[in-house]
């Protein structure tokens, strides 16, 4: 089930470790070019990665050990997922049968320390927000498996490594609506996943409006660099399954397929920031109901799969 | 003379009780005399005579079921009844305790009587001796009781009578010389008249059943075992309904060799299921422990019925349920007995809490109710396993389906009745009596109570077998 | 051996718990020699398990039964086996709780018919599912049945625990009745009620078995549409018997459903479609029906309702794959229900443990007024919260595992049927993970609400934690979550032999082991632990232990309180919402009319919908029929002599 | 010779029976249902008379000490026992003398005549053996019984409710007439005896119903019931 420590492996490895922080400065970049802006740097969220890493901390009176473990399992489910998928190659490090789920629930296992991190501050702003992301995680967790299933049911497996491997870009020619009804529908996830306009903005200013960014107000010092580091993992790696969906990172060509899988991600990272540039963030009330579409959506792409073969 | 003896010890033990002038004593002889009557039936059964008075008087396999349960119920009550009419002392119980003793005298007539007009005559009288009895407590409720039991009985039993006559006459349109005799009549009723046999069949099952209680003839029910002592429900509800039963069971026998299998078990199956469907209508939102506990004898006398009318393994289950059914409602009437002396009162409003108040007459009534209702462990789960499993084994599913909905049904009712007083908050102080669980008051609860769990994990011999007998003398083919 | 041990471990069990009954509560010996007589006998009835995996199938015991003809016989096979870990493991821990959560001092009232009925009802259930033949499974059954009704009613003073106890004896004995209907088919179609394949089970009395089976034993486990008597029962009954009940007790409703299923030897495919449609249909309303709930024990309860849909869906899988001849799929599904069965029994008793020890010291079972015992009671907070995450399904504990059988069960129909309606079975893992996340917004707010923040009330800032007697029983718990969650594959030789035992004679039956590769997930799990443990450890590297301590960042608001923090109800509001249609919540809002308007209060509840919109109404509909009925027996003589004359009159034009 | 009598005897019976269902007056009612009651002793010997003493057999001795013991019984306990009681019952309890019909005495004759005929019918369509009776017999039997029924039911009264049932007694007992040698003497006293004791007991009741009740109707006799 593992392969083997190959010249894949490693780079699989030092991307997925590396990588993600780029993503972060790519949109922040694409908004400021959208604002008018020169922007930060691309690199700015290693700096602050840095940064936080060497800072102190300060931590609320009520918080028990939940609070600090919150950051640490958001980061160490992200690091596994991010080695669970394939990225630019038809491999990865940990894949086998039914990686799949565990994808899925390790990312649910962050989200449920990370909600019991905010509620462990006492602060009812913290605890609206965790109670936001349970709601809308509800709504999105189904769209990603509605997708699984669409891309489980055209490669006849339902390991990462097949499910977003070479057989993706052989079925794109046959269940071309289908898997673009997925597309439309992940990139939807990826946003709401992710904390982004039109679902979040993790730039407002107002706790009341927060989602994401509410939950981790209490955090300082190397748990909000976890945070961080966690948050931009867990961008990539949506970003690699929306490119890996694609199906154009397979090539044949190994090297070729490493760089339109980067470049692919920094596309991905340009349209959230085209995005986030071009919408306004939705009321609250609409947020489930763009969820719930975006799960009909998919639903109708597995419904043309199913209808077609 | 040992058969003539199971009827003279009790009538004159009965003669006696209206002589004895010590109120406290007289109760003594009613133990006394079951116990003679249950020594006297198992001598008999295990080998005695089989038959007196030119077999007036027989024993057969069916009967021979009937006395021994009626025997064993019978004592039960009695054990009881000194420690209840010591506890109303107040009271004479002259005239209850010659009623009482003259019951047993008279339901082992019934019983063992093989002549259709004795059969009717003792049934008359088990009327009239237990009328006074349920006005034991000389109230206007237990007078309109009485009333009402004694004039729906006695029309009943008079239909019964007109049954028999017609009986009778059905013999003569034969062309055979008529008679009441039943082994004559079981002899040559293979040409016996149809339509006179129909319409005997008819009354004689509304007339006999008027007695067992069975819907729309069970009106006295509720009334007369609402209004009587406990003990007088549980006698009426396990002696004298089942030796009804027996009557019924006669004429089923006769219609059977008659060739008219499927009319008669038409009746039955009809009116079990009116009984059970009728008692789980009146069971529902029902306050009063004592009549939920009535309609609960109307549920199992159509359960009877219905299990007869069912055939193959339901006959068996039916007979057997007979004793099933009538211990276990003495336990259920004697705990209600000990409920309304202590509550004075038998209304779900006043009565809550009695496994607190009377912790075992509260336990026996809960384990009653479980038990009645058919709980495994049980022993009427036993029989009415069995009646269930014979209307699937004769291809009846649809009726097997709707037993098990009305015994749903009346697990509802009378569930929400008795569970409900048995938990709840104790009564205020002062509302209640001075009455208290003492031994003498207790255990025969328990006696029977722990019959009905010994009868559920394992049937006695010789019981098993003695109920095959029974089921193929019911149903042995007529041409032999 | 092994069934003359079993038998011994029954019996012990149902007799343990008479020396709570009738030794002086002074010292509360006769409370720890029933605990210690219930663990000693399911410790030999575990022995007997473990033999009987080693030994394979053994003589069965048999008993004359109380109807001529007909024998009760004892056996354990696979199955029996597999339901046996969950009732010895768990009754016994609950019991070593119960001796410090019903103390005699505290519950002077109950405290000697508790735990007599609590080995009562522990010994039914060994023997139930060991029961080879109908009576002998009706008689447990009923033994455990009536025996929970006691328990239930324990504190009967209550008024809503008496109507609690009764909506549970009704629903219950209307799942007997069922079982009676069911044995009776059996009996009518092979002639006795000996367990065993049927062989001419076609034609609608086959149908009609199965669906009183279903619909029976599903009242028992709590299936949505019949599991209204679950959440007051469970929520009124002393904890540690809400742990049997949830934990084992609804179990024994699947073991019906499982065991009677192996009667059949062909399955329709809509069977198992209906069954894989409710047990979804369950799972997703009974956690939506969990968020709405204030009180802790009644929101557990829902989530009886949800893993019991779970187990269910595996088992319609299963039943789908039966039909189809798909082995995966029965392997899969049934080893995922299966397994579920164990974890759900494993993390409810635990929870509904920590709930009975915060119960224990709060006096209430209503959240709102809980907040940060974790602080006062660290020992149960982290069993619970441990029990939380297992429940949610995540990794790496044991929930985790058997949902993965079942999703991956139900990816594999997409996977080996070309086309067909077959493949819509597959909709239910999406299904599976809308419950998941359901599950795991409703458990982080229990753990939130409970446990994390500032605690509400003056009694949530005082409480204690539990005593050892508590503690222990849900480490022992937690151990096993975690055992199941880091090694399942050593749960597999039981799975296997389960699973044979339920595809009878069937052949090509693969191990649960070969289907669905369970070593990744061990080193899955091993890496997350180790990856987490690592943060940690650089957390604690940079210094965090010594982090100064400050206020909880307020916003700027000047005087913040506990009672501002976000309540249970505040955080379920969205998804309340949501669910509207199916909650039906019932909201007291103030109206505001002044400019400065009165104190105020604002309220809102989820009521059970079942019960309240279609159960009551049938059951008023039922009495106002009745009513009518009552007429006939009108207190006139007249009339009722009138009805003799009717009847007759009626016979004679009938006949 | 004697069935020639048996005849006319019947058809008194049902005019009887008519007669009964009209009267309002308790001891009038008493009186008639009395009436009856010794014309069925009559017919007692009549319709034994009729077979009993064939040519071959000649007279039996022990028949006819039957006959006669029985005749004179029966005439006795329905002719003057029962009635004396009940009268009594009427002078202790203080009973209201008339008797009233839940239906009214009209429609409830109706009832009785529509019933009548609807039996005579009836009685067409059952098999009679060809014997030596009467083929009034059965229908005239069915009516009274027929008739008491009616009484029972329409009758406030308690004590007009025991004369129904007397009455009904009475229409059985005409059947029992076609059963003679099948019913042994034994028998057929004790029916006579328990019908007596039956309504022996009713009539205490009665009486204590009058004391607890100022008005023995039955209708007050309603607390029992399902409400």
């Amino acid at each position: 089930m593992f392969s083997s420590l190959s010249l894949h492996t490693i780079i699989h490895v030092a991307v997925a470790l590396l990588f993600p922080p780029l993503l972060l400065g790519v949109i922040n970049r694409v908004k400021a070019v959208f604002g008018g802006r020169r922007g930060q740097p691309l690199l700015q969220a290693y700096y602050d990665l840095w940064k936080l890493m060497h800072k102190d901390s300060v931590i609320s009176q009520t918080t028990t050990w939940v609070f600090l473990f919150g950051p640490v399992v958001s980061l160490a489910t992200g690091i596994l997922v991010a080695l669970i998928i394939p990225l630019g190659h038809a491999s990865a490090p940990l894949a086998f049968a039914g990686d799949v789920i565990l994808a899925v629930y390790l990312l649910g296992l962050g989200r449920f320390f990370t909600m019991g991190a905010a509620l462990d501050t006492g602060s009812a702003f913290e605890g609206m927000g965790s109670a936001r992301e349970a709601t809308f995680a509800c709504l999105a967790e189904p769209v990603l498996f509605i997708g699984l299933l669409v891309l489980a049911k055209l490669t006849g497996s339902f390991s990462m490594i097949d499910v977003l491997g070479d057989g993706v870009a052989e079925a794109w020619s046959g269940a071309t609506v289908a898997l673009l009804l997925v597309l439309v529908s992940w990139f939807v996830v990826l946003l709401v996943e992710n904390s982004r306009i039109p679902f979040d903005d993790p730039n407002t200013h107002l706790e009341l409006t927060m989602i994401h960014e509410v939950m981790v107000l209490d955090h300082s010092g190397p748990a909000l660099g976890m945070i961080l580091y966690g948050a931009s993992l867990k961008l990539f790696v949506f970003a690699a399954l929306l490119v890996r969906l694609t199906g154009l990172a397979a090539t044949g060509n190994p090297l070729a397929d490493w760089g339109i899988f980067l470049t692919g991600t920094i596309v991905v990272a340009c349209l959230v920031g085209v995005v986030e540039s071009a919408m306004a963030r939705f009321r609250l009330p609409t947020i489930p109901a763009a969820l719930v579409g975006a799960g009909v959506v998919a639903f109708f792409g597995f419904l043309l799969v199913m209808i077609e073969l | 003379m040992m058969l003539l003896l199971i009827i003279l010890v009790p009538t004159v033990l009965s003669g006696l009780a209206m002589v004895v002038p010590w109120n406290q004593w007289r109760p003594l002889l009613i133990p006394l005399a079951a116990t003679l009557h249950l020594g006297l039936v198992i001598t008999t059964l295990s080998g005695g005579e089989t038959s007196a008075f030119d077999r007036w008087l027989a024993i057969d396999p069916l009967n021979r079921v009937f006395l021994l349960a009626i025997s064993c119920i019978y004592l039960l009550c009695a054990l009881y009844a000194p420690g209840y009419l010591w506890a109303r002392a107040n009271r004479s119980n002259r005239v209850l305790c010659g009623c009482v003793l003259l019951f047993l005298g008279v339901t082992s007539l019934v019983c063992l009587s093989h002549h259709l007009g004795l059969m009717w005559v003792a049934m008359e009288t088990t009327t009239l001796v237990t009328a006074p009895c349920i006005y034991f407590n000389h109230n206007a409720r237990a007078l309109e009781a009485t009333w009402k039991y004694l004039l729906i009985g006695s029309v009943g039993i008079a239909l019964a009578l007109l049954g028999s006559f017609f009986l009778a006459y059905a013999m003569i349109q034969a062309g055979s010389e008529s008679t009441l005799l039943f082994d004559e009549l079981v002899e040559h009723s293979h040409k016996i008249s149809h339509p006179w046999l129909h319409a005997a069949f008819i009354l004689l099952v509304v007339g006999y059943g008027t007695k067992m209680g069975l819907a729309p003839m069970h009106t006295w029910k509720p009334d007369a075992y609402g209004e009587a002592p406990g003990m007088i429900g549980a006698l009426l509800a396990g002696v004298l309904t089942s030796v009804a039963f027996l009557c019924v069971l006669r004429f089923f026998h006769i219609a059977h060799i008659a060739h008219e299998d499927r009319f008669a078990q038409r009746i039955l199956v009809f009116f079990g299921l009116l009984s059970m469907g009728t008692a789980a209508v009146f069971m529902a939102r029902q306050k009063d422990i004592k009549r939920c506990l009535a309609y609960s004898s109307v549920e199992h006398m159509g359960m009877l019925a219905f299990g007869i009318g069912l055939g193959g393994m339901a006959v068996g289950g039916s007979l057997l349920h007979v004793f099933h059914n009538g211990i276990c409602k003495v336990a259920l009437f004697l705990a209600a007995g000990n409920i309304h002396r202590a509550y004075g009162s038998k209304s779900t409003d006043e009565v809550t809490g009695v496994i607190r108040r009377l912790p075992i007459s509260g336990v026996v009534l809960l384990a009653g109710f479980f038990a009645i209702t058919g709980s495994p462990l049980f022993g009427p789960f036993v029989s009415e396993f069995q009646i269930l499993n014979g209307a699937f084994e004769a291809g009846k599913p649809a009726l097997g389906l709707c037993f098990l909905l009305f015994l749903l049904l009346v697990f509802f009712g009378m569930g929400n009745t008795l569970v409900n007083c048995a938990f709840g908050p104790l009564p205020e102080e002062g509302t209640t009596t001075q009455f208290s669980d003492r031994f003498s008051v207790v255990f025969p609860l328990l006696l029977a109570i722990g019959l009905t769990v010994l009868l559920g994990v394992w049937t006695p011999e010789p019981l098993p077998a003695w109920i095959t007998d029974a089921q193929q003398f019911l149903q042995r083919s007529p041409a032999e | 051996m092994t069934n003359e041990l079993i038998l011994v471990s029954g019996i012990g069990a149902i007799l343990s718990g008479i020396p709570a009954a009738v030794l002086p509560a002074r010292f509360r010996i006769g409370q720890a020699l029933s605990a210690l007589v219930l663990v000693f006998a399911n410790a030999v009835g575990g022995y007997a398990v473990f033999q009987r995996l080693i030994q394979g199938p053994q003589a069965a015991v048999t008993f004359p039964s109380p109807i001529a003809g007909a024998r009760l016989i004892v056996d354990m096979d696979g199955l029996s086996a597999f339901f046996l870990v969950p009732v010895l493991l768990v009754t016994a821990a609950a019991s070593v709780f119960g001796l410090e959560y019903w103390k005699s001092s505290e519950h002077p009232q109950s405290f000697r018919r508790v735990p007599l009925f609590f080995g009562i009802m522990s010994g039914a259930m060994t023997l139930l599912v060991v029961a080879q033949d109908g009576l002998l499974f009706l008689a447990a059954w009923e033994t455990m049945a009536v025996s929970a009704l006691i328990l239930v009613a324990a504190e009967d003073h209550i008024a809503e625990t008496r109507r609690a106890a009764w909506l549970y004896i009704a629903a219950s004995h209307f799942a007997t009745l069922c079982a009676f209907g069911v044995f009776t088919i059996l009996r009518s179609m092979t002639g006795s009620w000996e367990f065993g394949v049927i062989e001419n089970a076609h034609g609608p009395l086959a149908a009609i078995m199965a669906a009183l089976a279903f619909f029976g034993f599903g009242t028992k486990a709590g299936i949505m549409p019949m599991h209204v008597w679950l959440p007051s029962a469970h929520s009124q009954a002393p904890s540690h018997v809400s742990a049997i009940m949830s934990g084992v007790m609804i179990k024994m409703g699947i073991y019906g459903i499982v065991r009677v299923s192996t009667f059949f030897p062909d399955i329709p495919l809509a069977w198992g479609g209906i069954v894989l449609g409710l047990g979804t249909v369950s799972a997703i309303l009974g956690v939506a029906f969990a968020i709405g709930q204030h009180d802790i024990k009644r929101l557990l309860a829902y989530h009886s309702v949800e893993n019991i849909g779970i187990i269910v869906m595996g088992l319609g899988l299963a039943l789908i794959g039966r039909a189809t001849h798909q082995p995966a799929w029965i392997v899969l599904g049934i080893g995922g229900g299966m397994l579920h069965v164990w974890n759900h029994a494993l993390f409810k008793s635990l929870l509904f443990l920590g709930a009975g020890s915060v119960i224990h010291t709060m006096g209430t079972r209503n959240m709102e007024v809980m907040g940060g015992l974790a602080k006062r009671m660290p020992w149960t907070a982290n069993c619970f919260l441990i029990g939380a995450v297992a429940i949610c399904g995540l990794p790496p504990l044991n929930g985790f595992v058997s949902e993965i059988l079942i999703y991956t069960g139900l990816f594999r129909v997409l996977q080996d049927t070309p086309q067909g309606p077959v493949q819509a079975a597959a909709l239910a893992a999406p299904g599976l993970a809308v419950v998941g996340a359901l599950a795991a917004a409703c458990f982080i707010k229990v753990v939130g609400v409970v446990f994390l923040g500032a605690p509400r009330s003056d009694r949530a800032a005082t409480a204690h934690e539990a005593g050892r007697a508590m503690v222990g029983p849900m480490l022992v718990l937690v151990l096993c979550c975690v055992a199941i969650g880091l090694l399942p594959a050593a749960c597999v030789p039981l799975l296997d032999t389960m699973v044979t035992s339920w595809t009878v004679g069937a052949d090509g039956i693969p191990s649960v082991g070969t289907e669905f590769y369970l070593t990744p997930i061990t080193i899955m799990a091993g890496l997350l632990i180790a990856l987490c443990l690592a943060g940690c450890l650089a957390l604690r590297w940079r210094g965090i232990a010594d982090a100064p301590r400050g206020l909880t960042w307020d916003c700027g608001y000047a005087a913040p309180s506990p009672r501002m923090q976000y309540t249970s109800s505040s955080f379920a509001e969205m998804l309340v919402k949501l669910f509207r249609w199916a909650l039906q919540p019932v909201v007291h809002a103030p109206s505001i009319r002044e400019l400065f308007p009165q104190r105020a209060r604002f309220e809102s509840h989820v009521n059970d919908t079942v019960l309240e919109k279609a159960v009551m109404p049938a059951v008023r509909g039922g009495l106002w029929l009745v009513r009518w009925g009552r007429y006939f027996q009108n207190g006139s003589l007249q009339a009722y002599l009138l009805y003799i004359l009717a009847i007759i009159v009626f016979l004679f034009l009938w006949q | 010779m004697m069935t020639a009598l048996l005849e006319p005897c019947m058809v008194i019976a049902v005019l009887l029976n008519f007669y009964i269902l009209s009267v309002s007056r308790l001891k009038m009612l008493i009186v008639v249902v009395a009436i009856q009651g010794v014309i069925l002793g009559l017919m007692y010997p009549i319709v034994h008379q009729g077979f009993a003493p064939t040519a071959e057999a000649g007279l039996d001795l022990i028949p006819l000490v039957r006959l006669l013991a029985l005749t004179i019984a029966i005439i006795a306990i329905k002719g003057s026992l029962i009635p004396v009681m009940l009268n009594r019952a009427v002078l202790l309890a203080d009973i209201r003398s008339t008797v009233t019909s839940v239906i009214g005495f009209v429609p409830s004759l109706l009832i009785g005549g529509v019933g009548a005929a609807i039996v005579f019918v009836f009685a067409q369509q059952l098999p009679v053996s060809p014997d030596h009776h009467s083929p009034l017999l059965i229908p005239t039997s069915l009516t009274t019984v027929l008739t008491g029924f009616l009484i029972l039911v329409t009758r406030r009264e308690a004590l007009a409710q025991v004369l129904g049932y007397i009455v009904m007694e009475n229409g059985i007992f005409i059947f029992g007439l076609l059963l003679i040698e099948a019913v042994p003497i034994l028998v057929e006293l004790g029916v006579v005896l328990d019908l007596f004791v039956g309504v022996f007991v009713m009539g205490i009741i009665v009486h204590h119903v009058s004391r607890a009740f100022p008005e023995a109707s039955t209708e007050h006799l309603a607390s029992l019931k399902e409400l």
